[in-house]
């Protein structure tokens, strides 16, 4: 079982925010009185298209840590791995408004999206438009005829990044929604776990597995995926891994794609290179161009062990809204 | 025959003290098939309604929708989001009614099962929250005013036993597939709890 | 234990290495046939001093990750938590090297040291001219007597970063090494360990320790530490952390101070920001004002779990050099 | 008396083969007081120098400082660097020679302790390799040059005799503190192969 550091479970996301905006005033506020709301220390200009997202703690840097200049205005925070309330998300999007309107953009989780859902119905009588966008890049959680039902994961990163650098050129609501869901059918994901992460309050890892065992297809949660059996090298696993995405997604010669190789947790950087070393050598293969490859920890699930890949098709807005400046206290971008 | 607002505020004790009462049972049934917190979730709902239980406004419309957004800020999980969802059906209803025509209990409750459908984008038969609605709203619309009481709280159980050996297809539930098949869904569980309590049975 | 990602163990080193400069051509190239020599991909300005520095691997951002603009110039990288080679060293000087000597600037640990000294002999002959500063940080692992024992750990980060704006600003030799030696000097770290991580060639963790205990004051290889029980709450670390800290390098009101709570690997950004609300709430009790806090993954040690903690006292120099721009990977400043 | 080129080419044979026969005893000695890696540290550095055995100068001193690059090329552990200083600094004593005075070899393994001392930073009597070396160039000081071959091969193992239950105080073995009593030092284990091979014992 891994060990946790922290003082009274019930508290573990109040004081994480504590310290995570006295860390970061620069970048973070709160905001309301749920104090689960994370803002825009310096707010975006005026008339800015406001994105705000939200979700269950435990994933750090998503998504609190992606609010910031370039990124998004607000966040929802829920405890860990449940979702935030519609209250919480109202306030969110009401902070994230600056008259343009709110693209409310996260990921496919039932609680999420019933959430959201109330959440617009609740400022709508403020008249507060809202648009959505739902990140669905879990390959492993649905075949491609029921896309729409796969669960958000990494993907959102690259969907935060474009919708904000779109909203920060100061486009209208309509386009800032079109980029973000360009960027959202641009992302195909796919993770493997190799062990769990503890949710304070319960107490316990979310799954069980071998000690010589790995999970192909796992979602962030713990939730079951493709295939479970002997844990397989690195250049197996990036193989297999790049065979589902490319399976769902074919890439072709002259394609520019971004890839993301991420850490579930504590899985370290020399493995992500490691794994990487495949992904690279696939895509070349394909013929495609590498823009900007993400290695590291940018979609978590505390100290879950394992490792999941993000492949962004890019076009030349979607490139260049990449590439655009970004900072918040995760990620920065010039 | 009418609810009456008095009415109205003894049945919200009965079922703020049933939620206490059916607290652990509520998690381990939800432990065991998600995340645990359904108890937490009713108990922390009744208790803010409850706490404001005085001060409620006279229009029981505008009554409802308050007890709606006690549950919407007081969770994000999916059954006080749900609750809330089908509290506000029933409140747009009666907007302005100082009380409620027990005729019209039915439809008040198909409308919530509406909503929360819409809501939770799930279909009925999935073995969830709405299809112990959908048993109540059948069973009371058959029933004789007099009846209704009773045959609401028939509802919930033949709800339950109805769907005891189907698996689940909704929320997280979902992921346990055929493990879920013999296992009572929580939010029907909790349904019962809160339509027993309401009529006092 | 601890899964771990990758192919062949010999390999662990190399592919991590292959990886990293493939991902990352902008800021790394690997230097010299042994492949374990890790420079700048743009060197630094001709006539600058340059800074090189070298350890055994596991520990990224440290050492190679450091390597860039504004901080190092070339790194020689060892097998997991090993040395490199002297000739990897010289190596490292060599190609960090243009013509304004170069500082050797790493961590008292015996090997490296022996390695480094035998470097600058082999450089020697070459006419390059060195000096050497040795962090020695961990306040754990020897009283303040023998201050000159002491492992450096985290503290090297700071030591990087303002040798590395004091060389890219055009200081000399003398200069660049009197800098480096006041940041070593005015950092304290320690850390907590909460569970071990797996050196691949050994395939077995580094220690052994009760899913209830902790040890405070543990090195990051496993080195024992002062005493090992009971875990204990996130408030109880941090605050007994700080004790420790503050006793060996007094705070006084009006000083500036900056800090970083680092994680050795598996433990979350959740919970040191938890831990942070004491650091912080302790610094300030002490009178100081809290420059830049890092918040992070800094020096780790692959998976294992447990933080960190480092006190860098800052005069206006070292303060405007930690502030100074900087640019790799894994750490950019503006 | 003196040791010849041919005599050096012999004895480095003999020392890599010892050290591919105690790869593992060595790697297990020093997995229990550090990292496990001393067997390959030797066999690398001894492959090493057998590789280039045949292409050494015939200036004793530059052959000595190209064996002395075998071990600072191959690892990066102690062993291999203390190693290296000991062969560089015999190196410098002997360059231009074209062979060695065995009346010298007392000194020469003096010289080469103190500057492994030095690069160790390490004092005498800490159970380490620099022991070993301080037992044989005593021994071979005060015994005749024909009784030299003997005095070293005794020396190394009265010296592991003598520290074996005194605890490590230096490098990663320091960190067993009294756990390392009665556990022989894995350097001064290496140290008795190097010597016992190459002296012909
Ligand atoms: N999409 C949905 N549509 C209808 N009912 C649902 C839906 N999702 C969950 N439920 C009901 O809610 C119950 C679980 O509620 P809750 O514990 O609050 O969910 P969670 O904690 O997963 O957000 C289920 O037993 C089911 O009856
Ligand atoms: N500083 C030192 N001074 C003298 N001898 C040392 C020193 N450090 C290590 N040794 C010797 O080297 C041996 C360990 O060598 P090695 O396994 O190469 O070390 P490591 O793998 O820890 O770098 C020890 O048994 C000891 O005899
Ligand atoms: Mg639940
Ligand atoms: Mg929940
Ligand atoms: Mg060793
Ligand atoms: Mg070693």
């Amino acid at each position: 079982m891994m060990k946790k550091i922290l003082n009274n479970p019930e508290h573990y996301v109040d004081e994480m925010l504590e310290g995570l905006v006295a860390a970061h005033p620069e970048y973070y506020r709160l905001h309301g009185d749920g104090g689960k709301v994370v803002a825009r220390a310096k707010p975006g200009k005026d008339g800015k298209v406001g994105i705000v997202t939200g979700g269950g703690s435990g994933h750090l840097p998503v998504f609190t840590g992606y609010v910031g200049t370039g990124l998004l205005d607000a966040c929802a925070i829920g405890d860990v791995f449940s979702s935030p309330s519609a209250e919480q998300m109202a306030d969110a999007i009401r902070v994230a408004d600056s008259g343009a309107g709110v693209l409310r953009l996260y990921g496919n989780y039932g609680g999420d999206v019933m959430n959201f859902d109330m959440a617009g119905e609740l400022v709508e009588f403020e008249d507060i438009t809202c648009s959505t966008v739902l990140l669905a890049d879990d390959v492993a959680s649905a075949p491609p005829e029921e896309h729409e039902k796969r669960r958000g994961v990494a993907g959102m990163v690259y969907a935060f990044k474009m919708a904000g650098a779109a909203a920060e050129e100061g486009r209208d609501l309509e386009g800032v929604t079109a980029v973000a869901q360009k960027a959202a059918d641009a992302c195909r994901s796919i993770g493997a776990a190799l062990s769990p992460c503890t949710v304070p309050q319960a107490g316990k890892p979310t799954f069980e597995i071998a000690d010589d065992e790995m999970e192909m297809g796992m979602g962030i949660h713990g939730e079951p995926g493709v295939w479970r059996g002997k844990l397989q090298t690195a250049d197996q696993i990036a193989g297999e891994m790049m065979d589902r995405l490319l399976a769902d997604m074919p890439i072709s010669s002259g394609d520019r794609v971004s890839v993301m190789v991420n850490s579930l947790g504590a899985t370290p950087p020399e493995e992500l290179y490691i794994l990487y070393r495949t992904v690279k050598v696939r895509l070349e293969e394909a013929g495609a161009t590498i823009v900007m490859p993400l290695v590291g920890r940018y979609a978590t699930s505390m100290e879950m062990a394992g490792a999941s890949f993000t492949l962004c098709k890019l076009d030349e807005e979607l490139e260049n809204l990449l590439q655009a400046p970004c900072d918040c206290a995760f990620w920065r971008v010039e | 025959m009418t609810i009456t607002r008095d009415m109205l505020l003894a049945a919200i004790d009965r079922v703020a003290a049933a939620m206490e009462r059916d607290f652990d049972m509520l998690n381990t049934a939800d432990g065991a098939l998600g995340d645990g917190d359904l108890g937490v979730t009713m108990s922390r709902g009744m208790r803010a309604i409850s706490a404001m239980k005085d001060d409620l406004p006279d229009d029981i419309g505008m009554a409802l929708f308050q007890c709606a957004q006690a549950f919407t800020k007081s969770s994000g999980s999916s059954y006080g989001t749900l609750m809330a969802t089908g509290l506000m059906s029933a409140a747009k209803a009666l907007r302005g009614a100082q009380s409620i025509d027990v005729a019209s209990v039915p439809d008040l409750i198909a409308g919530a099962r509406d909503k929360m459908q819409e809501r939770g984008k799930a279909d009925l038969g999935g073995k969830t929250v709405l299809d112990s609605l959908d048993y109540v709203s059948r069973a009371t619309a058959e029933a004789d005013t007099g009846d209704m009481v009773v045959a609401a709280a028939q509802a919930v159980d033949k709800a339950l036993d109805d769907f005891r050996d189907r698996p689940a297809t909704v929320g997280r539930a979902r992921i346990f597939g055929e493990k879920s098949i013999g296992l009572d869904d929580p939010g029907m569980l909790a349904m019962r709890s809160v339509v027993k309590a309401a009529t006092g049975q």
